[in-house]
C-alpha cells in the first residue's frame, strides 16, 4: 500500500496545520509517513498544497499520483484532479467550489456552514475534511482525536472532535490502508535535522539572517536558546552574520551561519576570510530556485559550483551535500568536528524540498555523535604561533584568553607563523602549500557516495543530496522491473571522492546525471575531477522536485 | 604591559603612532593583561595597529571589524574587546554595522582613527572628508556631506560618545580607559593627521581648532551632547560628550546573562537528545 | 641588446616618478621599454621597486636579470646584487648605504649632498642616478632633460637639469644600447588601457569603490570625467557600486564597475542580479593574491574558477582574460558591445602585474572600435515585453523613458515575458531555457587562445592573461634553441574556446599549465570542457609574477 | 493614469493597499506620464509595490533598492526616480546605503513601508520593531532599541523628511507629491499595518496614536523638526518634519550638470583617441 493525501488551498487557509495533523495522526497509526510542502512566496491567497503520503513500507519522497485530495478551494480541483489516480476521491467543503462532472461521483461534499453551526466554531471545516480522510482509508477516528488534543484545547478541542465526527460519518471507506509493525520514529524536516545536529554537536552560536528556505534553521534554535543553551543572534545583514559567526568561532565556541543563494553570496568574501585566517565554520546553503531572488520558496541545486568556488584566492574547504534527514542530523554533527580539526569552512548544502519535507524516519542515535575539539590543551614556551607549519599543514589552535601570556594573532593579510602581516615571498609560498596541504590531508576523512541499486548496473546514476529520496525509490522499482541500474548519491561532494564512482562507472555502459538544475553541475565536477563524462544529463529546473515517478519516467523514455 | 616592538608600516609623522600609543597606555592603565583582550580591526592602515601591541588580534575584513568584535565578546563575554579601525572602514564600508552595532549596545569599545580620507588606498575621500576638500579621485571636490559620527550615534542611542585627539596621547589614553571601563557600546572617533594624504586636516589645522570640554559641560545632559557633537569647524570639543547608564546587551539577554561565558560551556551531545523526543 | 634597470628604495622615495623618468627618456629615444612595479601594501618605508627594461626589439615583461640597479638605500643592494649581471653597475646615493667589497669596483657612488648642494634643491639626487645610467648606456643627456621639463616648471626643472649633468658626469658608458629605427608607439599600463578601452566603447558611468590593483582604472577615469564626459561614482561599498551601475545600464547607459577579489565577492549577489534581470555589465576585477587580503599589492591569477562561478543560480556570462596593453584596450571596448549584445555580465579579468606595468606599444587602432548598441529602435503595439521569448533566446531591449506607453519592466525574481513576478512551472522553464540559449548563442563570438610557437609542438603550453608576455618570450627563446614548445594563450575563456586546444594537443605529446596560482584553475577548466588533463604543472604563488627567465627554467628542468 | 489591474500578493487588510494607492494617486497629481516614472524597489512585501502600478520598474534585490535608483536617476536625470522598499530591505540589509544615500542628496523619492516587521519572510524583527515585542524569532522579545529613520535622516543632513500613514491615502498622495516635487533626496516613512504579521502595531493602536502636524509645526526649524521626529509613543505625528532648500547633488556635479542626461550623449569611439594621445 501506498497512498497520497493532497491537500491544496491559498495561503493563510491552514494546509500546513492540516497536513501536520493527518501526518501525524498516521504516525500515531504506525504508517511510514512523508509530508512534502509546496508554496507560494507570499502569506496569504495564491495556491499552497501539502501532499501527504503514506504506506506501511518507508517512504522517502513525494509521490505524483494522488489517492486523495482535499480542496480547500476551487483552484485546487482545478489544478490537481489530474493527479488523482483513477479510483481516487475528492473532498471538498462547500468552498472547494464547483467539482467538474466527471469527478462528482467520486467526490465528498462537506457542508462547511453545518460544521461552522454544529460545532460552534469557524474555523473546524478543515478537520472534519481529514477524519473524511480516515474513513476513506478505513482507519479509526481515535488517531485524529488523539492529535486534536496535542494541538488543541478546551472548547476549540471539542469543536474539532464535533468536526472530526461529522466527517467521519460522511464518508465509507474506499480503500485498504494497514499499518505496518509499530516502530520506533520521529516525524522531522530537514532544516530540524540540521539544527539537532548543530545542538548535538555542541554548537554554541548562530548569527543569520531570515532567509527562505534557511530560516527555520535559525528559528528552531531560537526556541530552544535558553534551553540548549545556544546564542542565537539575528544579524543586519549576511555579512555581518558570518563574520560575526567567524569572530565567535575565532573565540572558541563552535559557530554556524546559514542562509540561501543570494545570502551566501554576500558571505563569499567571508568564507575567504575563514580560508586564510583558518577559522572553522559550519555554513548552511539552502539552496532555491536562482538567479537573484528567483522562486524564493521552491527548490534547486543549482549553487553546487558557487559554493565549491566562493571566496576570492584558493584555500581548502568541504561541501556536503545532505540527502535526507537522517543524513542531515549525522553531518551536521561531523561538519563541526571536520571544521575543527581541520580549521576550514564545511558547506551543507541542502534545498527548499529537504528544508521542508518531513519524514518519519527512526530516532537519530546520540552514541554516534562524538565530539572532537582538535583544540591544543597545551602550548609551547614562547611566543605563540598559530600558524606554525607542520607537516599536515595543520596548526595547534588554541582560544584567546584561555592561556595567560599566549596571544592568538590571526590575519586576513598573508602571514607568517605568528599570525603577523607579512609580504616576503618564501612566507607566502610556505603559508599556500600549508593551507594545500590541509586540503590534502583532508581527503582520507571523505565518504564515499551511497550507492543504490542493483549489483552490475548497466546505467549508472550519479546524484547529489535531496534527489536521494526519489532516486532511491526509482531506482529499487526498476530493478524490481529487472532494469540494470544503480545510483550513486554524493553526500560529501567536494572534494569529490572517486573511488566508488570509478569502480562502478568502469561497469556501467551508460553514466547519467540526474540533477534538479540546467547545466548539470555535478556532471561537470565529475568531469573537472575524473575526465568522465556523462552520457546523458536528466534536469529538472522548474522549482518543483523530481519525484520518483518522473524519474522513472524520465530513465525508461530517454536512457533505459 | 602592552607595548610590543614592532616595526609599524605607517609613514613617518602619522598620526596613528599616537593612537597607538594612547591605547597602549590606556590598557596599561587598567587592571587587565594582554591575553584577556582581544583586538578586532578591519582593512587600512588604522587597523594594522593590532599588529603592534600585546593583546589577541582578530585582523578582519574591510568594514567588518565591528561585527567580527561582535561574535568576539558574545563568545566570551569575560574578553574585552576593541574594535579598532579607519574612517573609512568603520563609516564607510562597515557602516550598516556601525548603525546595527550601536542598536545593539554590546560592552565593546570601538577605536575609529579618523584621518577623513582613506590611507591605504591612497587618499580617497572618506567619509568624513570635508566637502569640496579635493583628492586624486575627488578631483573637483568631495561632493557629498559628510557625516559626523558622533551626532549619528547619538541619534541611534549610543550611551557613550567621545572624541579623542592623537596628539595627546595622556588625554586619549585616560578616554579608552573610561571607553573600556564603560558597560555598554562606547566610541571614540580619534582624529588623527595623514600627513601622506590629508594636507587639509593637519597638526596644525587641529591645534587651531580643538579645545577640552570644560568641567561644565555635563556629558549626561543629552541637549548638550547634541551642541557638542555638532560643534565643527572653528572649534572641535575633545573629551566625553556623552555618557549615561544603558542596559548593556549582555546583561539582559538570557543566554549570556544565565550562563558562563559560552567558550566554557561543556559540549555533550546527549544533551540534545531531549529536543529529538519532541518528534515523537 | 636587452637591458634591465632597477631603482629600488622605500616607498615614498620616488621610485614610481624616477621609473618613469627613465622609461620616457628611453621611449623618447625610440628604444621598446617595459616598466614592471613591485610595491608594498605600504605608503612610506619598507621595499618597492621598479624594473625598466629596455631593448631595440619588443619587450613584453621583465626580465630577472639586471644590468643597473640604482640603489635608494640599502637594503636594496642586499635585496638585488644578486640579480646584478656580471658587467652590471650600482649606482648608488650616499644614503644609497653599504656597498659590498665584491660589487664596490661596479659601483657609481654619487654623493647626494653635493648634488643638494650644487642644485639647491633636496629632491633631485634621484635624476642625477637616472642621468647616470644614461651615460652607462651611451645614451644622450636631451632624452632626460626633454622628460624633466615635461615634468617639471621652473626652477625645479632648473635644479633637476643641474642634477641631471651632476649624474651625467659622473659615469663613463659600459653598455652599448642602439635604438631601433623610429616607431610609433604609446607608454600605457593594463589599467589605463581598459580605461581608454572603456572611453572608446562609450562607457559613461563608472561606480567603484578603492580596491588595489583596481583602483587606478577608476582615478583615471575620474580625471577625464568633465571632458569625456563619463559620471565616475565612489560608492559606500561594492555593493553599491554595482548595484549603481546596474541600475545606470537599467536606464540605457554603457555602464562598468571594477574591484580586486575581496570587492568582487561583496558584488556577486549583483552579478546573479544582472544574470536573471538580464543587464548589460561590464566588471573588471584585478586579482591579487588571496584568500582575503592576502597580498594586496601582488600578483596572482587565483579568481579565474571564482568569476566563472560567482553568483547563484545559473545564467550565462563572458570572462575575458586580459593579456596585455593592447589586448586590454581592444577587449574591454568589445566587452560592452557583447556585454549589449547578449544582456549578459561581462567579465575583464586582469591582475596586479598587469594592471601596473607600463609599456610601450603600438597606438591603438579606433577605427577597429565600433560601437553595437543592440537596443531595439522600434517596438511592437501592445504591452512591451521585456523578456520576450525568441529563438536565440535574445529579447529587444528598450531604454525606458524613451517610447510613451512602453514600460520596462524587469525582476530579481522569475518573471514571465512581461518581466511580472511569476512561480508558473512552465514559464520558468521557459526562462531558464532562454537565459540558456544566450548562452549557447554566445559560443560563435568566442576567440580562440593566441598561439605562440612552432608548428608543430611536442610540448603544449596552456596559460591565461598576462602570463602572456613572459611565455611569449620564452616560448619564442626556446623555439630558437630548437625546442619543439607552443604555447595557447587564452584571452576569451569562459566558455573556455577548445577548437585550438583541442587541435594543438593532438600534435603535442604533454600539456602543461602554467599559471599564476597554487591549484591550476586554467587546467582544471579544460578538464571539465574537454576531459584533457594536463601532464604537467607549473604553478607560482608567492605574489610575483613569473618572468620570461623562470619560465625557461622551469620548462627546461621540469618538461624538455 | 498610473493604475494597473493586477492581482497583487499580499494578505487582505494588508496597509501595503493603501500605500498603493496613495503613491497611484500622486502620481496622478502630477504632470507625469508612466514611462518617465522608474521605481526601484527591493525584495519583501513592500518591494512587490511596483508590480502592481502603471511605471517602470526596476525590482532588485534585497536591501539594494537605493544604489539601483540612484545609478537610475544618475544616468538620466530626466526620469522621475522612486525607490521603494520595506522597513527591513531599507534600514537592516541596505542601511548602509541608506545612510550614504541622504549624504549624496540625489534628486529622488525614498518610500519606505514601515510595518515594523520583516512581513515575507513571516515576522521576523526588522530595525523599526520595537524594543521587547516578541515575534516567532524573537520570542524572548527583540533585545536591540529601535531605530527612528526620520532623526536619522536629520541627523545625515536630508532636506525632505516626512511621515505617512497608509491609512489616509490622501495625505499620503499629497505628501508622495511634495516629496517628488522636492529637489533632492526626500524620505518618507510610511506607518504600515501588517495584519499578518504585526499584532501589536495594528489600525487601533495607530488610531490612537496618530496626528497631523499642525500649521504651527515650522517644517523649516531643525529644532522642532528634531522634536518631531522624536516623538513616538502616546503620540505620533505624521506630515512633513522637515524641509529646506538643498544643494542637490546632480545640479553641482560637473558631469550631470553640464550635459544632457547621460544616456543621450553620443557614443563615438573616436571622441576618446585624444586621451590616447597623452601616452605618446
Ligand atoms: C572589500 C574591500 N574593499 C576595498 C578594500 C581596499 N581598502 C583597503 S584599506 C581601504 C581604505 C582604508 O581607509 P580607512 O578605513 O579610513 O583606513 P586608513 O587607511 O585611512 O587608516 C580600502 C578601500 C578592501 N581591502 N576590501
Ligand atoms: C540577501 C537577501 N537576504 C535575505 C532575503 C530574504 N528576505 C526577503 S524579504 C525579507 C524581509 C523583508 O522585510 P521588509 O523589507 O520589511 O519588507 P516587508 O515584507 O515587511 O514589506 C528578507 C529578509 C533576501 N531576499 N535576500
Ligand atoms: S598613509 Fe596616512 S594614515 Fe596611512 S600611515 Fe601614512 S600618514 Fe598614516
Ligand atoms: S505579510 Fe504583512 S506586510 Fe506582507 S502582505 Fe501580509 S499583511 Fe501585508
Ligand atoms: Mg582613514
Ligand atoms: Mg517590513
Amino acid at each position: 500500500m501506498d497512498f497520497t493525501v493532497l491537500i491544496g488551498g491559498a495561503a493563510g487557509q491552514g494546509m500546513d496545520t492540516l497536513g501536520m495533523m493527518l501526518a501525524k495522526s498516521l504516525k500515531t497509526l504506525g504508517f511510514h509517513v512523508f509530508l512534502h510542502r509546496d508554496y507560494m512566496s507570499r502569506i496569504r491567497g495564491g495556491h499552497n498544497f501539502v501532499k501527504v503520503r503514506f504506506s506501511n513500507r518507508p517512504v522517502l519522497s513525494h509521490a505524483d499520483e494522488v489517492t486523495v485530495i482535499v480542496a480547500l478551494n476551487a483552484e485546487t480541483i482545478e489544478l490537481h484532479s489530474g493527479q488523482l489516480s483513477e479510483d481516487g476521491r475528492v473532498i471538498t467543503l462547500e468552498n472547494g467550489g464547483k467539482v467538474p462532472p466527471n469527478l462528482q461521483k467520486r467526490t465528498i461534499q462537506l457542508s462547511s456552514a453545518d460544521i461552522v453551526e454544529r460545532s460552534g466554531n469557524k474555523r473546524v471545516a478543515g478537520t472534519a475534511a481529514l477524519s473524511c480522510v480516515l474513513k476513506l482509508f478505513g482507519l479509526p477516528l481515535a488517531a485524529l482525536s488523539d492529535t486534536i488534543v496535542t494541538v488543541f484545547a478546551g472548547t476549540t478541542a471539542v469543536a474539532n472532535e464535533t468536526a472530526a465526527q461529522m466527517g467521519y460519518d460522511a464518508a465509507e471507506t474506499k480503500f485498504h490502508a494497514e499499518a505496518p509493525a509499530p516502530w520506533d520514529n520521529i516525524f522531522i524536516n530537514g532544516n530540524e535535522a540540521v539544527a539537532l545536529g548543530a545542538l548535538a554537536a555542541g554548537c554554541k552560536f548562530y548569527a543569520g539572517y531570515p532567509m527562505t528556505p534557511a530560516t527555520s534553521i535559525m528559528t528552531y534554535l531560537a526556541k530552544k536558546a535558553n534551553d540548549a543553551p545556544i546564542l542565537v543572534e539575528q544579524a543586519e545583514d549576511e555579512i555581518a552574520a558570518i563574520n560575526m559567526a567567524l569572530g565567535a568561532s575565532y573565540a572558541g565556541v563552535r559557530a554556524m551561519t546559514g542562509t540561501s543563494g543570494g545570502g551566501f553570496a554576500l558571505m563569499a568574501e567571508g568564507v575567504s576570510l575563514a580560508g586564510i585566517t583558518e577559522t572553522p565554520l559550519v555554513i548552511a546553503v539552502a539552496q532555491r530556485p536562482g538567479p537573484a531572488t528567483g522562486l524564493p520558496t521552491r527548490t534547486e541545486q543549482s549553487d553546487l559550483s558557487f559554493v565549491v568556488h566562493a571566496g576570492h584566492g584558493e584555500f581548502p574547504r568541504l561541501v556536503m551535500a545532505l540527502r535526507h534527514p537522517e543524513d542531515a542530523f549525522y553531518q551536521t554533527a561531523r561538519a563541526f568536528n571536520l571544521a575543527e580539526k581541520y580549521q576550514i569552512p564545511v558547506f551543507l548544502l541542502t534545498d527548499q524540498y529537504l528544508a521542508d519535507y518531513t519524514q518519519t524516519v527512526a530516532p537519530f542515535d546520540f552514541a554516534r555523535v562524538s565530539i572532537e575539539r582538535s583544540l591544543a590543551t597545551a602550548v609551547q614556551a614562547g611566543e605563540y604561533l598559530r600558524y606554525e607549519l607542520t607537516d599536515t599543514g595543520l596548526s595547534p589552535r588554541i582560544v584567546p584568553g584561555k592561556f595567560p601570556g599566549k596571544l592568538v594573532y590571526v590575519d586576513s593579510d598573508e602571514h607568517d607563523e605568528a599570525g603577523r602581516i607579512t609580504e616576503a615571498a618564501a612566507v607566502r609560498k610556505s603559508m599556500v602549500e600549508k593551507r594545500q596541504r590541509k586540503g590534502a590531508a583532508l581527503h582520507p576523512e571523505l565518504l564515499e557516495p551511497e550507492y543504490i541499486g542493483c549489483d552490475e548496473p548497466k546505467v549508472l546514476i550519479v546524484c547529489w543530496g535531496s534527489t536521494y529520496g526519489p532516486v532511491r525509490e526509482a531506482v529499487l522499482a526498476l530493478n524490481q522491473q529487472n532494469h540494470a541500474v544503480g545510483a550513486l548519491v554524493f553526500g560529501d561532494i567536494y572534494p569529490l571522492p572517486t573511488k566508488m564512482l570509478e569502480r562502478y562507472s568502469r561497469q556501467a555502459s551508460k553514466l547519467v546525471n540526474l540533477e534538479q538544475n540546467a547545466t548539470g553541475q555535478l556532471a561537470s565536477l565529475i568531469r573537472q575531477h575524473t575526465g568522465l563524462a556523462c552520457d546523458h544529463s536528466l534536469l529538472k529546473y522548474d522549482g518543483r522536485q523530481w519525484s520518483k515517478d518522473e524519474v522513472i519516467a524520465a530513465l525508461i523514455k530517454e536512457v533505459l | 604591559m602592552f607595548t610590543i616592538a614592532k616595526e609599524t608600516a605607517w609613514c613617518p609623522g602619522c598620526g596613528n603612532f599616537g593612537i597607538l600609543q594612547g591605547l597602549k597606555e590606556g590598557l596599561d592603565s587598567l587592571n587587565l593583561e594582554p591575553h584577556q583582550v582581544v583586538i578586532s580591526s578591519g582593512i587600512g592602515q588604522a587597523a594594522k595597529t593590532p599588529h603592534y601591541i600585546s593583546a589577541n588580534m582578530f585582523n578582519g575584513l574591510h568594514g567588518r571589524s565591528l561585527p567580527a568584535g561582535i561574535g568576539i565578546k558574545l563568545a566570551n563575554k569575560d574578553l574585552t574587546v576593541i574594535v579598532e579601525s579607519g574612517d573609512g572602514c568603520s563609516y564607510g564600508e562597515g557602516g550598516n554595522h556601525f548603525v546595527h552595532a550601536v542598536r545593539r549596545n554590546l560592552d565593546i569599545t570601538h577605536l575609529v582613527h579618523n584621518n577623513q580620507v582613506y590611507g591605504l588606498t591612497k587618499g580617497q575621500a572618506s567619509p568624513t572628508t570635508a566637502k569640496h576638500q579635493q583628492t586624486e579621485l575627488q578631483s573637483e571636490g568631495v561632493q557629498l556631506e559628510p557625516l559626523n559620527p558622533l551626532t549619528l550615534a547619538l541619534t541611534l542611542g549610543a550611551g557613550f560618545v567621545a572624541r579623542g585627539f592623537f596628539a595627546d596621547r595622556k588625554q586619549l589614553a585616560a578616554l579608552i580607559a573610561e571607553a573600556i571601563s564603560y558597560r555598554g557600546y562606547a566610541l571614540i572617533d580619534i582624529l588623527q593627521t595623514c600627513p601622506s594624504f590629508n594636507k587639509v586636516n593637519t597638526l596644525k589645522w587641529y591645534k587651531e581648532r580643538v579645545y577640552y570640554l570644560s568641567a561644565e559641560h555635563n556629558p549626561a545632559d543629552m541637549g548638550q551632547a547634541r551642541i557638542k557633537a555638532e560643534e565643527w569647524g572653528e572649534r572641535i570639543p575633545l573629551g566625553v560628550i556623552y555618557k549615561r547608564e544603558t542596559a548593556e546587551y549582555g546583561a539582559h539577554n538570557t543566554v549570556i546573562n544565565a550562563n558562563p561565558p559560552l567558550v566554557d560551556l561543556p559540549l555533550k551531545p546527549h544533551d540534545a537528545k531531549r529536543f529529538m523526543d519532541e518528534f515523537r
